[in-house]
């Protein structure tokens, strides 16, 4: 019997180690794993390397990871969120290292990662100080830069249900990163509202296979970062 | 507001004509992304008959306007990261498939705001590059590079009076020769092979004027 | 309003020219757009080219296009199909130009062309004859190819249901190259068993949304491959 | 059987015995893609108690045995073309995603065919590159460079006795370096870094009878 669920968050997040590389979902709050992030806070792993689309909001989630000056680089296509000072205050007192990527090239730099696709090239970023010390090479008389896939040790992932065989399915736009970031980390932790039995998801409808998933937590009622700043939390 | 200072509003257009000039010139059933702030507005003057389909970069074809007090859902946004609804027929995908559309030119149509651009279609819409300013640049580089058109909707001039459209970009740069046409509260402008065309004045505005505005040769339109 | 139904496979596929780029979905019968290939044949489009991973069995589907001497060359990663005789008579009579492409290279090949990604590079089929002539690279200590991006200018796929905007579902394994070429064609056309409304496919389980797709048409009650050729029959 | 008249039934394994052996070495909770041929008889000896995910490269995770007669789909089928079914927790993908699965280094364990397997872990199974005969490679090449141990079972000889263990394959290659394990009718043998290491000999077979025929040298047991 395979059975990838965990019993908690906490749990799910026990061997992250210092040093480590994690790819964070979500893009904004939708689609961000609050719960395994405020567990890997409480957890204490430090000099993180994190793969996210933004930087998170307030002093909760991702932003929390952050003030707790666990991550030491950042991976990031959008790193200026509103509600947010976190961030800047560590970037211009030059307490985390940022390497900005556009956003479709983040994207298909995790899914090569994952699909085993060791470079690729990409026409976005041509000619911009983003292209700076990359290759560039022109195919049919237009240049591309040349992009290495990333890989990752964890993945912290959002969906809405998840078997215990670790077949995800997603809410609406909080798919996002989530799909392609299973892929590319040696350990992917799904956290989902509902965790069921291999045979409730419907085969075709499948967004993550479980072969790209590694551990499973039910968070029945996640909160929302856009709550959590609203009410003025501050995690821890 | 900041920009009437500089544009009385009896000079050109506002905000919502541009939006409105520019959705004229959308094909019927054009698959498009629009950019945060004006390019926003465009929606709201797709002429009568048209159906346009929105693309947001974090996953959404279909994507439809904000929806009613209470009934929204946190985990369905729009790349401004504001609450949106799904029309029907709408599709919801992970972010490598989404930009898969964007840079394999299946979306018809950007458009965007701009800081600067340049007479050979560059654009600069992402940084001023200032020291202590926070980089950040998401799907911008992407859209420009990918999709098949990028039209860019901005005041002809910045707060500061200084011409947005101009001979090189100064700012760090989005995409070299991406843009082709430039909508703003002056005229509309084309990006040719020869620089900067006018294709269109807006009303109450004479060419000497949109030329005095205009950090590059402004071509006079053809056949006008 | 959108609508991108078309009334018949033969109105589907009316302007294919000759010298065209097709490539055809389906692994063995399942998934293969049968009614378009027999539309095509009726349609008499030559000299063309196409990307499909087998080349059809007895003398229906993609093996009578084949015999009706239409295709001058296939991009293919499976040629040697049970009941046919038909591409081993017209390879060994130099009448088609193979070019063979490991499965999953194809695949990637295909979806890099629908994705913009002009080449990548895959550690498959390194060191091999398939390698002769392509450029090697090696990356983290490893050799890789690089690949090229593949696009066409029509696809022909099979769905279960699709909207009449394009959105696509698919029947179980029959999915399998459909919604990469529907990525990669200039012209995608998906015959499905039902055509419905904007709407009533959730949007939750889209397989191939409808921006990648340009017509649409019912086939109801599609015939499959193996009872044609076990009950004898030969297109046209 | 033609294998039969080289390698008489009481000497060494069956197809079956081979299969179950093999069988006895995946994990518990493998995700194990099965080549067409002798690899697929390995899910009939599955030990008690253990669970594989089996995973077929047209786009299937979680693939069951056949369908009872009338109750299969001609849509449902696997890699060799055959109607299965698909077990509870199944899901269905299209093939660059399965492919990722493959190349990404996701899938456990590969069990295939051989025409020959190399000292240095060499598979040719694909191609006799004898003139007139139709190439065809299907996944094969994918699977030895991505999956993460690919296990070959075959004869020991070929029907005319030649050895497929050899100091070099002849024929045109599959792969380079990507076999670690090789199970026969007569021994078990890893590919290590000194060559054929023999683990284990098939019941009634001495050291010396495989040696013969093996192309090139077998190092013996270690601890035996």
């Amino acid at each position: 019997m395979i059975n990838k669920q965990i019993s908690s968050a906490s749990q799910a997040v026990k061997d992250v180690f210092d040093g480590a590389t994690i790819m964070i979902g979500g893009f904004g709050e939708a689609g961000s794993p609050i719960e395994l992030i405020h567990a890997l806070i409480d957890q204490g792993a430090k000099d993180l390397t994190v793969a996210s689309n933004n930087t998170g909001s307030g002093e909760v989630g991702l932003a929390a990871l952050l003030k707790a000056e666990r991550v030491s680089k950042i991976i990031c296509s959008f790193p200026r969120t509103a509600n947010s000072t976190v961030f800047p205050d560590l970037y211009n007192n030059g307490k985390i290292e940022l390497e900005l990527v556009p956003q479709g090239t983040l994207a298909e730099r995790i899914r090569a990662g994952g699909a085993g696709i060791p470079a690729f090239f990409t026409p976005a970023a041509v000619g911009t100080p983003l292209a700076e010390g990359k290759e560039t090479r022109s195919f049919n008389g237009q240049d591309y830069l040349m992009e290495h896939g990333l890989v990752a040790d964890f993945a912290f992932i959002k969906g809405r249900t998840g078997d215990t065989h670790g077949n995800i399915v997603y809410n609406k736009t909080a798919r996002n990163f989530g799909p392609i970031m299973a892929m590319a980390a040696k350990v992917a932790i799904v956290q989902v509202n509902e965790v069921v039995e291999p045979g409730e998801i419907d085969p075709e409808v499948v967004v993550t296979p479980g072969i790209f998933v590694n551990r499973v937590v039910e968070v029945a009622s996640p909160v929302f970062e856009s709550e959590l700043v609203a009410a003025g939390v501050s995690y821890p | 507001m900041s920009e009437q200072t500089q544009t009385p509003k009896a000079v050109g257009r506002t905000r919502e004509e541009m939006a409105k000039r520019l959705a004229q010139d959308i094909p019927n059933g054009s698959y498009v992304n629009l950019g945060i702030g004006i390019p926003e507005l465009v929606t709201k003057f797709v002429p009568d008959g048209h159906t346009l389909i929105y693309h947001t970069e974090n996953g959404l074809l279909g994507m439809g306007p904000s929806p009613e007090e209470g009934e929204g859902d946190l985990e369905l946004i729009n790349a401004g990261k504001r609450q949106v609804t799904a029309n029907p027929g709408a599709a919801f995908f992970h972010h490598a498939d989404s930009f898969s559309m964007i840079r394999g030119g299946h979306i018809d149509l950007c458009v965007l705001g701009a800081m600067q651009v340049s007479k050979g279609g560059d654009l600069a819409n992402w940084s001023t590059g200032k020291p202590g300013a926070i980089p950040a640049v998401g799907g911008a580089m992407d859209l420009v590079a990918g999709v098949k058109s990028v039209f860019v909707i901005t005041q002809h001039c910045t707060k500061h009076g200084d011409p947005k459209l101009v001979e090189k970009c100064t700012f760090p740069l989005t995409g070299v020769g991406v843009i082709s046409r430039v909508y703003t509260d002056l005229a509309v402008i084309d990006i040719t092979a020869q620089g900067f065309r006018l294709i269109e004045l807006s009303p109450g505005v004479d060419f000497e004027y949109v030329q005095d505005r205009t950090g590059a040769e402004l071509l006079p339109i053809i056949n006008p």
